[in-house]
């Protein structure tokens, strides 16, 4: 047993790894998703024990192969990718249970094994591209469950072929993403000499001046801020998320684009440090204008969306502006912010898109026009809706309230005196979007020709109403994820370099 | 002297590369694109063969000219061989691309010159991998040794890529002749599809 | 059977040839390949004449001199053509009858038609080898029926 | 129907010295350019070779779809145990150097293990992505044919 | 010595490059990018001796089969469109076997 | 010896060289596709095989003289039939010969596919 | 009963009280029993505490640390205490006359009625026991969203837009300002409870005080300050016991309460009055006070008659505020409860006009008072009160403003408090005056079939729709003697 | 003196070449070429890591038993990896083209779009009526 937490951080992720060519093995039935719950839960296991650890004893360091790093590939654990693990594989862990029905009437049932492996294999990418603290395997990691993420989006075509033009404008935006990561590494390793995150932490603060080390940033960030789909560079996100299958939908919205927070973050405090001239500038000229542009642009985008699921994928473009204002703000509470809404973000659009995938099971596509009258004949999913649209707003005692009270402190403690009312007025179109919904399910007519629609299997609600609970649980009893965050965001600003 | 006419082949060999790569984006037959795509490979391999990179001239050859070609003549075989609009210009994508060359060009000026030993890529952790390939490991080939060992986590990672293609091509485009698989994918989004009518399984 | 053992056996050669290191693992490990190639070349019925063309024996070197000698004169004849100012060509497509009786002797010999530049075998129907030659003389070279002669005697021997 | 004869012949004479140079290439990695990876992908072109001329149907009677089904996860799965194994024995993860009685032997064993683990998931790969694409019939016949 | 003949090499590639280019036909393209292949296997041996490295050549024997399968690949796909007719191919062989 | 070698191998290269420029300049000159098949074929057999002798004779005997060997003979089998196969595709295909006379090309119908 | 417990149960008993009513929902008998057993134990448990704070005590319940430094916190104190007795004493009425009222007009969903009724009210009991700002701003949007259902009750299209615009203004003013307001708040004083004396003293720079108390003013919607009043009347289109919930019980009434709460918790009445920071107050709320009288003359529409008229009335209390001075701020807490009686009379009258004869609008109800004699005189009693008439109580609160205008020197708003009183006149006696002394229309309105005391030629609606406003308008002439009482319990809170 | 010069002439020319490769992509309305633009991209970006690791006088880093100068290999294991992405993200992107044609009848960005937007306004029709 002690071996087994020696060598934890290890076995998160080679677990998922070995078990996705297991479960290509299989064949059919229900073995493919058992293999894949059992890794999940699995993960989630690990990856609290790990946060219980960093927690305890300070960073976990695992040297892959024995070898010391910044020779080989080193893993190394803190409080923040403790905290991402665990939301990944959290999600993960709901999300599977939830996912059997879903898949089973979403995905061709000969395909299952080739699905569920599929999925294996970006929580593999997502989980190891979290634990590393290697540049470079970060890039290989991601690009693992980037083209799973490709091959998921695309199992939508079974439903919508646009599914199919959705992967595609994702893969050739996510390669290019990726491409301007490998550069902006290659940028830094050419002057440093190495890619130990931790080593080129090190090595950086001499070569502020240099332009390779500048343009190596840029290049860092633009590929990431595609892969996180940054305001202008969100292109491939709605269509991605509308498209794909319900379950893929709740894990890449939940997961992929903050496992990607997470490696700006990472780049951004721990490599380079804000006390760089040139990062402060980033957050003033290029983050806050673009994250607000994001919050607006997206939640206005998200008002005009017939398709509920692109409605909220549009919602998360807004999301995410949250998430890189609380970077650009650059002060304590702005990166609690961003790191309490990775977090909170998950479970809010995990709850919302399961919800809208109980709804896709039982009247197919999810149009505000399909809803209409809904909240009456599936109580229970709806009300879910409601909870988590609330949090979505942002109201008090659900998480959205929790991160949005930490962005405008840190506008606040910055003087950003509009910035704060911005904030709260994204807010408000969030009020619109999501009560779009709740009328129309609650106090509209059912369109003619549907017929008695029934409530959602419970395999399906209580997924679901886990996660909705949690936004709720999350948002009166804060003190777990704030003090994580709150510790996560000290120690970027105070401890990093 | 060898060392110069080196340098001379890399710029010769380069300034191919681009003037393959712009054949590329002009022509409009898409079989010839996928030949010059081939002529790119390889050319690209000469470079990096010039540029002491054996092993990855060997993959880049290897994939490149060979497999993404293949890959590419099935994609064209199954889909059409014209591109059906002329080139155009792009201010957008111009702009994109002038803002990345621009940033590039901006960090070449403190970027170590090309060739110089005293990078500082080479100084930090490279020493070590040389010894240790001939000492710890005893494998000739650095790469080898720094591909299998020092980064193998890394290798096992691409495995896991590679592994992820080929899940993705066989879930996206299966097996529709297959014995066991008697019955048409189901992959038609509902809608106007003109080519619903058609037969999914077409015999040979 | 021969021709497995043949096969293996070159297969073999090959592999040394190729490696250059003699330790136990890579000999075995080259054992090992050869077996493998082995089967699958089983697999994919290729042992048979045309794989292992052992009935050529050593002739095969015989004509491979006089075929160079013929390849040389060609390309001397063609570089002249391609370097004249005039460019002075005759474009012609011949038929050639092919003697051969084997499949593998009428490659040799289409291949020998194509290697001697000048001419290329475009095509081959029934026992007659269609060719296009750069100038009639070209042409001439291969119509004269030596170089199917000597293809032929190469079989038969 | 003779036209494709000479294709036929030369690549008969060919293919099996293009495999063994593959499998050269795989156990050479140490010694020169090459590995796992290029042989893997040299074998599946042998493969698309054969698949070429004399089509894709009897490349599948050759190498099965059910093979390659079997052998895309196992080159992976060689990988992944061996860096188990080092776990099991004591080591780190993928820790080659108690794989054998002394380090260097260790990761000798383990380089070539994982090597050919690499080899055989790309080689699987690769020959099940070209099946897929030529085993697909066109479904159009358009005027840009 | 060597020199000389990269220098050529080189210029005759470019000047192979131009022809693979301008076409007009796909079948002259083709053409040209297998002559390119070809003189891209001379270049590499040739850079194998520049450099003093002569033990690359496995990787020109990697070119010459790259070059080679790339070339039949494109005439097969470009006069069958596809793979899958090898019901013809097959009795093709029958017929000889 | 070695300079006996020296001078030879690098005659041999020079000639090498030259016939492979000489091919290249012909394919561009060349006014069809088939004439130009002529052409590639100069640069294809002795051009690259003349460079390859004279790197042999270089190398002296050693593994590397082994592998040039087996490069030249790998050139030698597959370049002809890549040649021919381009052609071959090319006249299946349809496509006509020029300068040819007509009944040369009525001798060698088509038999396959349409005008491109 | 431990006085925790006691204030545990106060938020509890509504809420299970809904999930009772949620599982009867199938049997409306016993659906509104739960309904009325749930008030009026809510009510005695109310009282329980009243005398506790009547003698100073503060009862204070810790719920939960959200952050560190921000709990959920609930905390007795005399405004509160008034305000949770008139919110859980007038949801007994409320409730029998609901039951009344939906039967009449043969509602449907009545049970998710019910529910949300429950809910409001469990979220207005929050809002007076908040111990702090943060948990004040939490029941403060849970009331807003479980009353949006009940203004959409109708669910048609004229509800639904008119549910939108209340629950847009309401969420985007809490939100928009208010929230921003708090986070100030925080970030300056590092605390949000409810102290005192406030607790921005020296925290905030003086200049800024104006606009954190806008922030505050126009963030508080329910108070339905101008121009952020639209809410108001849009949500008239909802069943008139809703009405009377928005305008006399929970809604507009938590938004008055908040901004006392403000006033006297956050900034303390001194620092207001030393820094003048509430000058500008008084003015917009003198401006909405007779805007919204204007306009109420306007309307012809009993209940957006009566919506006008609160709007105009809850800027008493808010001028009450803005006046910074103890007279003032009792005055306006007098008010919460003086004008919670007077208007929730008006409207159950209203709504009883409706059930009974279906009519709405003013015009139509010429001699009514002839066959509705109960109701009407109800109604004018209610009317009297909110004018500002003794013996009613509305008369009280009033005085003290005046009290507290003289007493600040501002002369003007003196002048205001007179016109508005005649324009109260203007728009509330005619109602009765059409109703007692015009004659009836030639036709007869026709009574509901089962009108009690049809046979002595009245119309009048069902009882259950006529005691209550009986009992509330007697309330109004009840508290006038009791006012003492009230203003003693209120002391404290003034220093 | 050549080198001088030509410090950075490499770097320059492989810049040009990854910015046509990225202009092909952005661009170029087929799907197919808009892959094959990526493939440039890609390429360009391993020169870049080649030519970084290129030492002058050195030679591929293979150990000969002669001491010698090596050029950087780790770029080297680097952009093994990285061809290997680019291989995997190539052939499922031309399988996404299949799909995509057998689908909409059509490789080319401009018809597809114009497919997808009718059916999004038959969508927004039905959602309006």
């Amino acid at each position: 047993m002690s071996l087994l937490f020696e060598h934890m951080a290890a076995l998160q992720v080679a677990v998922p790894l070995l078990s996705a060519p297991v479960c290509s093995l299989l064949r059919g039935g229900r073995q493919p998703w058992f293999l894949a719950l059992a890794v999940s839960w699995f993960a989630f296991f690990a990856s609290i024990s790990l946060l219980i650890q960093v927690l305890d004893s300070g960073d976990i360091s695992y040297h892959m192969g024995n070898w010391a790093p910044p020779f080989g590939i080193e893993y190394r654990v803190d409080a923040i990718n403790a905290f991402v693990l665990l939301i990944i594989s959290g999600i993960s862990a709901v999300a599977l249970p939830y996912a059997r029905l879903s898949v089973a009437h979403e995905v061709d049932p000969r395909r299952h094994g080739q699905f569920y492996t599929a999925y294996l294999l970006c929580l593999t990418g997502l989980l190891g591209g979290t634990i590393t603290g290697d540049a470079f395997n970060i890039f290989v990691f991601l690009e693992i469950s980037s083209l799973s993420a490709y091959v998921l989006v695309a199992a939508g075509a079974r439903q919508d072929r646009r599914a199919l033009t959705a992967a595609y404008n994702y893969l050739v935006l996510g390669t290019v993403g990726a491409t301007f990561f490998v550069i902006g590494i290659g940028l830094l390793y050419m002057v440093t000499g190495t890619l130990n995150i931790t080593d080129l932490a090190e090595r950086l603060p001499p070569l502020v001046d240099n332009r390779a080390v500048q343009a190596g940033f840029a290049f860092i960030i633009v590929g990431m801020g595609l892969k996180l789909a940054m305001f202008p560079m969100h292109t491939w996100l709605p269509n991605a998320y509308t498209y794909a299958p319900s379950t893929v939908t709740v894990f890449l919205a939940s997961t992929a684009t903050k496992v990607s927070v997470y490696v700006v973050l990472r780049f951004l405090f721990t490599v380079f440090g804000p006390s760089y001239g040139f990062v402060g500038l980033t957050f003033e000229y290029i983050f806050l204008p673009l994250a607000i542009l994001a919050m607006f642009i997206g939640s206005a985008a998200a008002i005009y969306q017939t398709n509920l699921k692109r409605l909220f994928a549009y919602s998360s473009v807004a999301q995410l502006g949250y998430m890189v204002l609380g970077i650009a703000l650059g002060n304590v509470a702005g990166l609690t912010a961003t790191v309490l809404h990775l977090f909170n973000h998950a479970l809010m659009k995990g709850a919302l898109f399961m919800a809208l995938g109980c709804v896709a099971l039982r009247i197919g596509a999810v149009s505000i026009n399909g809803v209409r009258g809904l909240g009456r004949e599936m109580p229970w999913t709806f009300a879910a809706i409601a909870g988590a649209g609330l949090s979505l707003i942002g109201v008090p005692s659900t998480v959205g309230f929790i991160s949005k009270w930490y962005l405008i402190l840190g506008a606040l403690e910055n003087g950003w005196w509009p910035v704060a009312v911005l904030i709260v007025a994204s807010s408000l179109l969030a009020v619109i979007y999501v009560w779009k919904i709740i009328e129309a399910a609650y106090f509209g007519a059912a369109p003619e020709g549907r017929g008695p629609v029934s409530e959602a299997p419970l395999e399906m609600l209580a997924p679901l109403w886990l996660m909705v609970v949690a936004n709720f649980y999350f948002g009166i009893d804060a003190d777990l994820t704030t003090s994580v965050a709150g510790k996560v965001a000290a120690t970027f600003l105070g401890g990093g370099s | 002297m060898g060392a110069e006419m080196i340098t001379i082949v890399n710029i010769v060999l380069l300034t191919m590369l681009c003037f393959s790569a712009v054949a590329i984006m002009l022509l409009r037959h898409l079989f010839a694109v996928a030949a010059l795509t081939g002529a790119f490979s390889l050319l690209s391999a000469g470079l990096l063969v010039a540029l002491d990179a054996v092993d990855v001239a060997f993959t880049e050859a290897a994939v490149g000219g060979g497999i993404s070609t293949v890959l590419m003549l099935g994609t064209l075989a199954l889909t059409q061989r014209r591109e059906h609009r002329p080139p155009r210009f792009s201010l957008p994508a111009l702009l994109v691309v002038i803002a990345t060359g621009g940033a590039l060009i901006y960090a070449t000026s403190d970027m170590p010159a090309y060739g110089d030993p005293n990078a500082p890529a080479l100084q930090h952790v490279v020493p070590v991998y040389i010894e240790g390939s001939r000492n710890d490991i005893g494998v000739p080939n650095i790469v080898t040794s720094i591909l299998a060992s020092y980064r193998g986590y890394d290798t096992l990672g691409e495995v896991a890529v590679i592994f992820t293609a080929g899940i993705g091509v066989m879930f996206l485009l299966g097996r529709r002749r297959e014995d066991e698989d008697d019955e048409g994918m189901v992959r038609h989004g509902p809608g106007n599809d003109p080519e619903s009518s058609e037969p999914e399984e077409t015999a040979s | 059977m021969v021709h497995i053992v043949g096969l293996g056996a070159s297969l073999f050669g090959f592999w040394l040839l190729m490696s250059g290191h003699f330790g136990p693992l890579l000999i075995s490990l080259g054992g090992a390949s050869v077996l493998l190639v082995l089967y699958i070349a089983h697999r994919m019925d290729l042992y048979d004449r045309e794989t292992f063309p052992m009935h050529l024996k050593g002739w095969i070197f015989g004509y491979w001199g006089w075929l160079a000698k013929e390849v040389f004169k060609a390309n001397i004849d063609v570089a002249k053509i391609v370097l004249a100012p005039s460019l002075p060509i005759s474009p012609r497509v011949v038929r050639v009858k092919a003697t051969q009786k084997t499949d593998l002797g009428m490659v040799i010999f289409a291949n020998s038609i194509t290697l001697t530049p000048g001419t290329v075998a475009v095509d081959i129907e029934g026992d007659e080898i269609i060719v296009h030659a750069l100038s009639q003389e070209l042409a001439d070279g291969v119509l004269n029926g030596d170089m199917d002669g000597r293809v032929t005697a190469l079989e038969e021997r | 129907m003779k036209h494709h004869l000479i294709l036929r012949v030369v690549s008969k004479l060919l293919i099996p010295f293009i495999l063994l140079f593959a499998l050269y290439v795989q156990f050479h990695g140490d010694y020169g350019p090459g590995g796992g990876f290029q042989a893997g992908v040299l074998f599946a072109s042998a493969f698309i070779l054969y698949a070429l001329i004399f089509g894709v149907d009897n490349a599948r009677e050759v190498l099965p779809s059910k093979a390659l089904r079997f052998l895309v996860p196992v080159g992976l799965i060689i990988y992944a145990l061996t860096g188990f194994a080092g776990i099991v024995m004591g080591g780190k993860f993928l820790d080659y150097d108690v794989l054998a009685q002394d380090p260097q032997h260790g990761q000798h064993l383990g380089i070539l293990v994982i090597e050919f683990g690499v080899g055989t998931t790309v080689a699987a790969v690769m020959v099940t992505i070209f099946y897929a694409y030529a085993g697909r019939t066109r479904d159009v016949d358009d005027e840009d044919w | 010595m060597f020199i000389g003949a990269t220098a050529a090499l080189l210029v005759a590639m470019a000047l192979t490059l131009i022809r693979a280019f301008a076409g007009p036909t796909l079948f002259d393209r083709v053409l040209a990018v297998n002559s390119f292949g070809t003189k891209t296997v001379l270049l590499i041996g040739a850079l194998g001796f520049l450099t003093d490295r002569p033990e690359f050549l496995d990787i020109a024997l990697l070119y010459a089969l790259v070059n080679f399968i790339g070339t039949i690949a494109v005439l097969k796909f470009f006069r069958y469109r596809n793979l899958g007719l090898s019901s013809a191919e097959s009795a093709d062989r029958e017929e000889i076997d | 010896m070695e300079m006996i070698l020296d001078i030879a191998s690098g005659a041999f290269l020079a000639a090498g060289s030259f016939l492979v420029l000489v091919g290249t300049i012909g394919m561009l000159r060349l006014p069809d596709f088939f004439t130009r098949l002529h052409a590639a074929g100069i640069t294809d057999t002795l051009g690259a095989e003349l460079l390859l002798i004279g790197m042999m004779l270089q190398a002296g005997f050693s593994l590397v003289t082994v592998k040039l060997i087996l490069i030249s003979l790998f050139i030698f089998f597959t370049s002809p039939t890549a040649t021919h196969a381009v052609a071959n595709a090319a006249r299946t295909m349809g496509l006509k010969p020029a300068l040819v006379s007509d009944e040369d090309i009525e001798a060698t119908s088509v038999r396959r596919g349409s005008a491109k | 009963m431990s006085t925790e417990m006691a204030l545990a149960l106060t938020l509890l008993i509504p809420s299970l009280g809904g999930i009772a009513i949620a599982w009867a929902g199938r049997y409306p008998n016993l659906r509104e029993a739960v309904t009325l057993i749930t008030a009026s134990v809510l009510f005695a448990v109310v009282i329980s505490l009243l005398q506790q704070v009547a003698d100073g005590g503060a009862p204070t319940l810790m719920l939960i640390e959200v952050l560190p430094g921000l709990p959920l916190m609930l905390k007795v104190e005399p405004l509160g205490m008034l305000f949770g007795c008139v919110a859980s004493g007038l949801w007994i009425v409320n409730s029998l006359y609901s039951f009344g009222y939906m039967r009449g007009t043969n509602e449907t969903n009545q049970t998710r009625f019910y529910i949300c009724f429950a809910i409001a009210i469990a979220s207005s009991m929050g809002i007076a026991f908040a111990g702090n700002m943060f948990t004040l701003f939490i029941f403060y949007e849970i009331l807003t969203i479980s009353t949006y259902p009940l203004v959409a009750h109708k669910q048609n299209a004229e509800a639904r837009s008119g549910a939108r615009l209340y629950l847009g203004l309401l969420i985007g003013t809490s939100i928009g300002f208010q929230l921003v307001a708090i986070i100030w708040t925080w970030v300056a004083a590092g605390t949000l409870d409810f102290t005192i004396g406030g607790i921005l003293r020296d925290k905030i720079d003086p200049t800024m005080l104006p606009i954190l108390l806008a922030l505050y003013m126009f963030g508080i919607g329910k108070a339905a300050l101008m121009p952020f009043h639209r809410w108001l009347p849009a949500a008239m289109v909802a069943p008139t016991p809703v009405s009377a919930l928005l305008h006399a019980v929970a809604v507009v009434k938590a938004g008055v309460f908040t901004v006392l709460k403000v006033v006297i918790y956050i900034f303390g009445i001194e620092l207001l009055s030393e820094t003048g920071a509430s000058g500008w107050l008084i003015w917009v709320a003198s401006f909405t006070l007779l805007a919204a009288s204007l306009v109420a003359i306007s309307k012809d529409n009993l209940k957006a008659r009566l919506a006008y008229s609160t709007i105009s009335q809850l800027s008493y209390i808010i001028l009450g505020a803005a006046l910074a001075s103890s007279l003032g701020v009792l005055g306006g807490a007098l008010h919460i409860a003086t004008h919670a009686l007077g208007k929730i009379t008006l409207f159950m009258c209203a709504g009883a006009i409706y059930v009974a004869t279906h009519k709405t609008e003013i015009s139509d109800m010429q001699g009514l008072g002839r066959v509705m004699p109960f109701t009407f005189a109800a109604f004018c009693i209610g009317a009297l009160s909110i004018i500002g008439l003794p013996p009613f109580a509305g008369s009280w609160s009033k005085w003290y403003l005046a009290l507290a205008a003289a007493d600040t020197g501002m002369v003007l708003v003196i002048a205001v408090l007179m016109i508005s009183s005649l324009l109260n006149v203007a728009y509330l006696m005619p109602v009765v005056a059409r109703g007692f002394f015009r004659p009836a229309p030639a036709p007869q309105p026709v009574g509901a079939a089962v009108a009690p005391g049809a046979r002595f030629g009245l119309a009048e609606a069902p009882l259950l729709c006529v005691i209550p406003p009986c009992l509330t308008a007697l309330g109004c002439l009840v508290l006038f003697f009791y006012a003492d009482e009230v203003v003693d319990l209120l002391r404290p809170i003034v220093g | 003196m050549l080198d001088a010069i030509l410090a950075h002439y490499n770097y320059w020319l492989i810049i040009i070449l990854m910015m046509i490769g990225l202009y092909i992509v952005i661009s170029r309305g087929n799907l197919v070429k808009k892959i094959v633009g990526l493939n440039i991209f890609q390429t360009s970006v391993f020169l870049l890591y080649i030519t970084l690791a290129k030492v002058t006088g050195g030679t591929a880093p293979i150990l000969t038993g002669k001491p010698e100068i090596f050029s950087n290999p780790l770029p080297h294991v680097l952009i093994l990896t990285a061809i290997v992405v680019g291989i995997a993200t190539t052939a499922l992107g031309f399988a996404l083209v299949v799909r995509i044609r057998e689908s909409y009848g059509s490789i080319e960005e401009d018809d597809i779009l114009a497919a997808e937007r009718a059916e999004e306004e038959i969508a927004v029709k039905e959602a309006l009526s």
